[in-house]
């Protein structure tokens, strides 16, 4: 008995240590996909409408959606629409449902309900769907928690005459008509590592707390962050990239963890996420480590600190940029999901009322005025925002 | 010895469903006395001290303490009053120590009611060493024990309720001679100190060794209480069966034949030490022994359901390896096993489904079973051994005792053996039942079939077999022919040559 | 049926007792339930009870299924296999791992998909290994090789995912077969199969056998070591199979994949009626279990119920139901 | 025939002087011990390799980052030791928190916000008790059940909305004890998870070796037959298990909630797997009837500092999953060769 547990017992250690071993041996992983990476220009003096020139210098491709089946001619009639977000129970995807009622409200004949899964599984989002294509909806408005998985039902839904806009995380072309790009991969990449820049010099270091190395969108942005750090920023050094999933408290403890490995030879901290960043900021106020003109939790020296730069919404940064930690986080990229959402429901009116299609270069979407479209089919909302301590406030979502 | 009765019980009925288990009953215990209840399985022993113990409560009848009466709801009711069980399965806690396991639930408290540990550890010990026990640490786990000292630790939890009546129901059925005699030891050391005692036992050598007093209860009717000096062994079986025995052992004349079955210096340590043993065709060799003897231990190697570590199987005269239950049918052995509980039925199936289930493949083709074939296979059953149920679609839960018993025997017989091994084949199987199947083993073993029969019935032994082996230890020590036995015999082969004079009666349980 | 002689009166009784214990029993009270929810999920909404949407809920409960199938004989063991998700993400990403073009492997797609069943099967069989060689419970197996399985698909990806399959590999999970997604044929089968060799087959009836009472059934003859391993490793086939038809499915490969997948699993077959203690179950009750959690999931949506709502709903059913169970069986196990 | 003459005196002073001798064995055997030395060895080898494995800071962060896992495992491992099982605890302290949360944006005072959710987890737990004990359902079928209504009922209710702008004096998992010097040693600031899972688990454990009902769920847990012969009530024990987990539940919702400055009003994914690994890491085993509450936090900061671990050595963190896995392989196979050993 005891040969044949031991025996059990090498073997599995065998198999797990064979896998083990050959893998752990790869260099790290650094949450980056292999997709082609295009990074901006490096600043040159102030640099802040580089993206928006790069996006307009792009050749204009050809339109590469798909198109619905025999869908209803409802323009101006009113129309029912289903949000699909990639979970619910986040605050950035509370804020594009805000976004999307209040296009609603001042379109006056769009009905918008948000249904999606409780976790961002591929499965359950299909099977929510699924379920819409079924009851009937004029139009679906998804963000995508897998750009391939997601892409059959969504075909699906084009077929059956459902109108598909998709905003915040694209699927294939194919497999909807427009695509709502919250602002490009390569412009957010540059304003990150600017911001970063401007905090911690440029021979800083840093390290990146993600949500998971599957997450496409996250995993884009880093590549570009990569590639345009290399080619602007080549003395900052990069420490490491850290998985986190959507958990406040699991960001959190990454970030000590990294805080805490790296000591003063870390100069900043990325975070890639809406969850990721307040935890970020929350684990380095809490180890007292904020900038030094911060209010509370501020280091002893500048040589401490260690800066807090990502994507985050507003409310959620506000104690660190404005409140009890003032000075903690300097730096917030995020574009307004609010807009984004919203952007979506006027695209989608727009394209039932038969007043944008194919071929179209910009659409009218209400507050925001003219939206262009790049990338054959997807419509910019514009460049990246970085909120900080003069704008947040004006901020609530 | 006081005249005066602590516990009495009187007129006491208890109904079960399907069962009436006592009608009538009624005993009483005196201060410094040790009572023995006798009866054979079914009789009711275990019902009436279920009923002083507080588990049943009776349909009629009272219980009275001191002159009082008084009605338990509850164990805890009747262990606050004094009355203390050792159940035949213990009940203790393997992974708790001694000390706990002596007081789970009444433990000495300390501060603010908390449990005293060391209080707790220093009575456990008090309590051991008034017992004479000195081999138990208090703090030792369950767990790591041998069966008489976890026996041990129940008397000495039993006397932690600094209990006046002590009910033990066969104490020594698990335990070594050495552990026996220790426990008599503290038995009378029990009885000086003023305990009343009820205790159970297969073996009368045991009442006439430590018993004062004996009632005998016979198919849930009390028969008479004697004092064991006035009574013979005789008188006492006669008084538990109630007729004469003969026409409970109908052995028939057989045709005995070639060795079936022989085993060659078979080892399978702890209890089974270099058996050697032949069966031939058409005869029934009664095992005997205590348990704990190694009886079952020794059939359930030959089984294969603890395979051999060394030594020779051989069917026919061929060498075998049997390394599990299915190969050992294959070869033509069927086991029925002691406990048809836990071993022999799958309670909570329907017959059908037990009679087939070691024979599932002789009524299926290609691995489906066919339903015809299968309750052809049960009614077939039902009609042969005259079980007494509606159908084969009955679950066997709802069935009584002895006709349970006749189901795992007919489960086995389906699988038409040519060696068949019966380990306690009667145990808890009421007198019409037994005679039953006493004679269905007579009518297999006339159709050539090897029966080796393990029992702790000696009457069954010497009535039943052609040839009486007895195994003590793991080894067996003694043969004798049909002729040549007698309980006498038997038993102190059974026993230690020394102390088995004290009575030579045998068990009729 | 039976040849032993009754008098009228009996085989009456017997009937009628008969047929009592038949309404009594969880499946036939399941599919009462069943159909009262259909009939008032089929109030809530116009499009609920048309052949599309049912033949589409069948595209996404067959992976479910499939595994609630293997559960079934798991659980009725009286053990249970929290591993299934897990090894349907280990699977899939095997899967995509071996087939991937630009990977190291680059195998042919079918053998990529013998592969995939394969370390399903192993994992399986691993599972139990330990359950029955060294005896640890299969709920603390099965918990450390949730982790152990997840962590290897993570580990074994480097948590990319694989994309761009030949189209013919969609047939499986996108595609139709006479009009019926072609999992559904699949499904269809492994129902089948699984539930002649529960209720019709030797293995099935000592599968039982080993629920009710271990013991009796080893001195039965019963190979019960053997047995517990071939369904564990049963389980873990079935759990890749899922993980085949999720692919071609979703047309991509996740680490992620399949994770809770067990818990929808254990919850469709004890609502089905199967004891968690082991013993009693069938798979038509786990069939009844899982279609009835997926027409509720449907329909409620349909009915303009959001997910979360809908997970309620479930959550208090599944209660509910083995509540209503226990309850009849008392009532019938006294009277 | 062997004990006719009673020798008192001597074999009495034997057999103590083996309990001492063996009782250290037993200690030195025990799952607790073991983990300790596991915990240190990590602590050693990591801390050679990267000396700020081992700063203060860092240790301090490792023992707090699973406070609130051990402070559930507490719970789970009486509910274990009983035999039964909750698998709903991680959606309960997500409902727990977000009620916490709630309380403590809507101007209720801060102390309710704290009590509220505890007194809520001992109320929930109560409910799972009575359908485990009275209504005799499986306690797994029961929190399976639970779990699904748990996770849906919130984000129902709350849509998914965060939790922000808590009141300064809420974040009770921030605070810290006072620095001391005593003696001449200074003893750093604890943050208050860390005292309150240590007291809670000496709590419980004194508790569980202490009280009546503490040995109680021993007995129902090891022989549920024999705790009724001994007058013990089953069904009392299991409601007042449960109950008690539902308290543990609520204390390590609230340390949850108040340790950043979001509250995610979502359940957190895989929690409960966590406090069951612990529980059973931690050597209660999923039998009844063994098993310590101090184990369940060594293997909670166990857990912990192998995270932590995995961070500092440089290996990819999705590995932790499959560490774990053959952590609990290992734990249980050694505790299952152990009992072998000792019961031979």
């Amino acid at each position: 008995m005891k040969a044949k547990v031991l025996a059990l017992f090498v073997l599995c250690a065998l198999v797990v240590m064979s896998v083990a071993f050959p893998v752990a041996a790869q260099d790290r992983w650094d949450g980056a996909d292999d997709l082609d990476v295009n990074p901006l220009e490096c600043p040159v003096a102030e640099g802040e409408t580089a993206a928006e020139e790069a996006a307009a210098e792009m050749d204009m491709p050809e339109y590469d959606g798909g198109q619905p089946t025999d869908a209803p001619d409802l323009a101006g009639q009113d129309i029912v629409v289903v949000d699909v977000p990639k979970l619910v129970g986040i605050g950035y995807f509370a804020a594009t449902t805000l976004g999307q009622q209040q296009a609603a409200e001042e379109l006056g004949n769009v009905t918008v309900t948000t249904d999606a899964p409780t976790e961002a599984n591929i499965d359950d989002q299909i099977a929510v769907i699924d379920n819409y294509i079924t009851q009937g909806v004029n139009g679906i408005l998804f963000a995508a928690n897998d750009p391939v998985a997601i892409a059959p039902v969504l075909r699906r839904a084009l077929e059956a005459g459902i109108h598909v806009v998709g905003y915040d995380a694209n699927s294939e072309p194919d497999a909807r008509e427009w695509f709502v790009n919250q602002a490009e991969f390569n412009g957010i990449a540059k304003s990150m590592i600017d911001s970063m820049v401007a905090e911690i010099g440029e021979d800083g270091s840093f390290a990146i707390v993600t949500s998971t190395f599957t997450t496409p969108n996250q995993a884009r942005w880093i590549a570009e962050m990569q590639a345009y750090q290399e080619k602007c920023f080549p003395e900052m050094t990069w420490l490491e990239t850290v998985e986190a999933q959507e958990d406040n408290v699991l960001s959190f403890t990454q970030a000590t963890t990294l805080i805490n490995k790296y000591g003063p030879d870390m100069d900043g901290i990325f975070g890639m996420t809406s969850v990721a960043t307040p935890a970020a900021a929350d684990a380095v106020s809490q180890a007292g480590l904020c900038a030094v003109d911060a209010v509370d939790g501020a280091a002893s020296s500048e040589d401490d600190a260690v800066a807090v730069v990502g994507l985050a919404t507003p409310n959620a940064m506000k104690p660190y940029v404005t409140g009890d930690f003032a000075g903690c986080v300097k730096s917030v990229v995020l574009w307004n999901p609010i807009d984004l959402g919203y952007a979506a429901v006027y695209v989608l009116r727009a394209i039932v009322d038969g007043e944008f299609g194919p071929g179209d270069t910009s659409v009218e979407a209400g507050r925001l005025g003219t939206l262009q479209v790049v990338n054959g089919s997807e419509i910019l909302l514009g460049p990246p925002f970085v909120y900080t301590a003069e704008n947040i406030d004006g901020f609530d979502f | 010895m006081q005249e005066k009765p602590i516990l009495e019980l009187e007129h006491i009925s208890k109904r079960f469903p399907g069962v009436q288990a006592l009608t009538d009953a009624r005993m009483d215990v005196r201060a410094g006395e040790v009572h023995a209840l006798l009866g054979e399985n079914g009789a009711g022993k275990s019902t009436l001290i279920k009923i002083i113990s507080g588990v049943h409560k009776p349909d009629t009848g009272d219980l009275r303490m001191d002159g009082q009466r008084v009605v338990f709801n509850n164990p805890r009711e009747a262990q606050a009053k004094g009355v203390a069980t050792i159940y035949q399965e213990l009940s203790l806690y393997p992974e708790l120590t001694v000390a706990e396991n002596i007081f789970m639930g009444h433990a000495p408290r300390g501060l603010l009611g908390s449990v005293d540990w060391r209080a707790m550890r220093r009575r456990a010990e008090e309590i051991l060493l008034s017992l004479n026990i000195t081999d138990l640490g208090v703090d030792d786990k369950i767990g790591t024990l041998t069966v008489g000292k976890r026996q041990r630790v129940e008397i000495a939890k039993a006397l932690s309720f600094n209990a006046r009546i002590l009910i033990m129901d066969e104490p020594t059925a698990a335990l070594t001679e050495a552990d026996v005699q220790r426990l008599f030891g503290i038995v009378r050391l029990l009885r000086e100190r003023g305990v009343g005692i009820v205790y159970i036992s297969h073996r009368l050598e045991e009442v006439f060794t430590l018993a004062d007093r004996v009632t005998v209860l016979r198919d849930g009717h009390y028969v008479d209480t004697k004092a064991v000096r006035e009574v013979t062994s005789e008188q006492l079986i006669s008084m538990m069966v109630g007729r004469t025995i003969d026409n409970l052992f109908p052995k028939l004349p057989a045709q005995i034949g070639e060795p079936v079955l022989e085993v060659r210096n078979l080892w399978r340590k702890p209890l089974c030490k270099g058996v050697n043993l032949t069966l031939r065709a058409g005869e029934i060799v009664g095992l005997a022994g205590l348990v704990g003897s190694g009886r079952s231990e020794f059939a359930q190697t030959v089984f294969g359901f603890t395979p051999a570590q060394s030594g020779d199987i051989l069917i026919n005269g061929k060498r075998l390896d049997i390394r599990n239950p299915g190969e050992a049918m294959r070869h033509g052995i069927a086991y029925v096993p002691e406990d048809r509980g836990t071993q022999g039925l799958i309670r909570q199936m329907r017959l059908r489904e037990n009679v087939s289930l070691a024979v599932l493949r002789s009524v299926s083709h290609s691995g489906f079973i066919d339903n015809r074939a299968e309750h052809e296979l049960a009614d077939k059953s039902i009609g042969s051994l005259q079980i007494r149920a509606f159908s084969g679609e009955q679950v066997v839960n709802k069935l009584s005792g002895g006709n349970q018993q006749k189901v795992v025997v007919a489960k086995w017989l389906a699988a038409k053996p040519k060696i068949l091994i019966m380990d306690e084949p009667t145990r808890g199987v009421d007198v019409g039942a037994k005679a039953e199947i006493h004679r269905l083993i007579s009518e297999l073993a006339q159709q050539g079939i090897g029966v080796l029969m393990i029992s702790s019935e000696l009457p069954e032994v010497l009535g039943m077999s052609d040839r009486i082996v007895v195994m003590r230890e793991g080894e067996i020590v003694a043969e004798f022919s049909r002729e040549e036995a007698s309980q006498e015999k038997v038993v102190a082969a059974m026993m230690r040559d020394a102390h088995s004079a004290v009575s030579a009666q045998g068990a009729a349980t | 049926m039976t040849t032993t002689t009754h008098t009228t009166d009996d085989s009456q009784e017997q009937m009628s007792s008969r047929i009592r214990s038949f309404l009594l029993r969880q499946e036939v009270i399941l599919l009462i339930i069943s159909l009262l929810a259909v009939m008032f999920l089929a109030f809530g909404s116009d499009r609920f009870l048309t052949t599309d949407n049912l033949l589409n809920q069948g595209r996404l409960l067959t992976e479910i299924g499939l595994v609630a199938l293997s559960m079934t004989f798991i659980i009725i063991t009286g053990g249970i296999d929290l591993s299934v998700g897990s090894i349907l993400g280990l699977c899939a990403i095997i899967l995509g791992v071996m087939w991937d073009p630009n990977g190291a492997f680059a195998l042919p797609l079918e053998v990529a998909v013998v592969i995939c069943l394969l370390v399903g099967t192993l994992a399986g069989f691993v599972n139990g290994l330990i359950i029955v060689r060294l005896g640890v419970p299969p709920l603390i197996t099965t918990l450390a090789t949730l982790a152990l399985y997840r962590g290897l698909a993570e580990g074994i990806s480097q948590a990319r995912s694989v994309r761009g399959y030949p189209e013919e590999f969609y047939v499986l999970g996108q595609g139709e077969f006479l009009g019926v997604p072609t999992q559904l044929w699949v499904l269809l089968i492994f129902c089948i199969l699984t539930a002649v060799i529960l209720s019709r087959t030797i293995f099935g009836r000592a599968i039982y056998a080993i629920g009710n009472n271990e013991l009796g059934a080893r001195f039965s003859g019963v190979p019960v070591g053997r047995y517990k391993i071939m369904i564990y490793t049963f389980s873990g086939f079935m759990a890749a199979m899922a993980a085949w038809i999720f692919v071609s499915r979703v047309s991509t490969t996740r680490s992620d994949m399949g994770s809770g997948l067990e818990l929808d699993a254990i919850a469709a077959v004890v609502l089905g009626g199967t004891s968690i203690f082991g013993g009693s179950g069938s798979i038509i009750g786990t069939i009844i279990g899982f279609i009835l959690i997926q027409l509720l999931k449907n329909g409620l949506a349909l009915s303009g119920v959001t997910t979360d709502g809908t997970i309620v709903v479930i959550g208090t059913v599944l209660i509910l139901a083995i509540l209503i169970n226990n309850f009849i069986q008392r009532r019938s196990g006294n009277g | 025939m062997t004990t006719a003459a009673p020798t008192l005196g001597q074999p009495t002073r034997l057999s103590r002087s083996r309990g001492l001798a063996s009782r250290f064995l037993v200690f030195a055997t025990s799952q607790e011990f073991v983990l300790l030395l596991v915990v240190v060895l990590l602590f050693a080898v990591v801390g050679n390799t990267n000396p700020r494995y081992l700063a203060e800071r860092n240790v301090l962060n490792i023992f707090n980052g699973n406070a609130y896992i051990a402070v559930a495992a507490v719970g789970m491992t009486m509910v274990i030791i009983s035999r039964n099982i909750d698998i709903s605890v991680g959606s309960l302290i997500g409902v727990l928190g977000t009620v916490s949360g709630s309380l403590a944006i809507n101007g209720y005072p801060i102390w309710s916000s704290w009590l509220v959710p505890i007194l809520l987890g001992g109320v929930v737990g109560a409910v799972i008790g009575f359908m485990v004990a009275y209504l005799r359902i499986p306690s797994i079928v029961v929190t399976l059940g639970l779990l699904s209504i748990l996770k849906g009922g919130l984000i129902t209710v709350t849509n998914g909305a965060w939790i922000t702008d808590m009141p300064d004096t809420y974040f009770l998992a921030q605070m810290r004890t006072p620095e001391i010097s005593l003696l001449g040693i200074n003893i750093p600031a604890i943050p208050s998870p860390i005292v309150i899972m240590i007291v809670l688990t000496l709590l419980a454990a004194l508790w569980m070796r202490y009280s009546p009902t503490g040995r109680a769920i021993y007995a129902v847990g090891g022989n549920a037959e024999a705790a009724r012969l001994s007058g013990i009530s089953e069904k009392r024990i299991i409601m007042t298990v449960f109950i008690i987990n539902g308290l543990c539940v609520g204390i390590a919702a609230v340390l949850w909630a108040t340790q950043l400055s979001i509250i995610q009003s979502t359940v957190p994914a895989g929690l409960e797997l966590q406090v069951i690994t612990s529980a059973v890491v931690g050597g209660v085993s999923i039998m009844g009837g063994v098993g310590t509450t101090i184990g369940a936090m060594l293997a909670a900061i166990l857990l912990s500092a192998i995270n932590s671990a995995l961070v500092f050595i440089n290996v990819s963190p999705y590995w932790f999953r499959a560490v774990v896995g053959v952590l609990i392989l290992i734990t249980v196979l050694t505790d299952l060769l152990r009992r072998r050993r000792t019961q031979a």
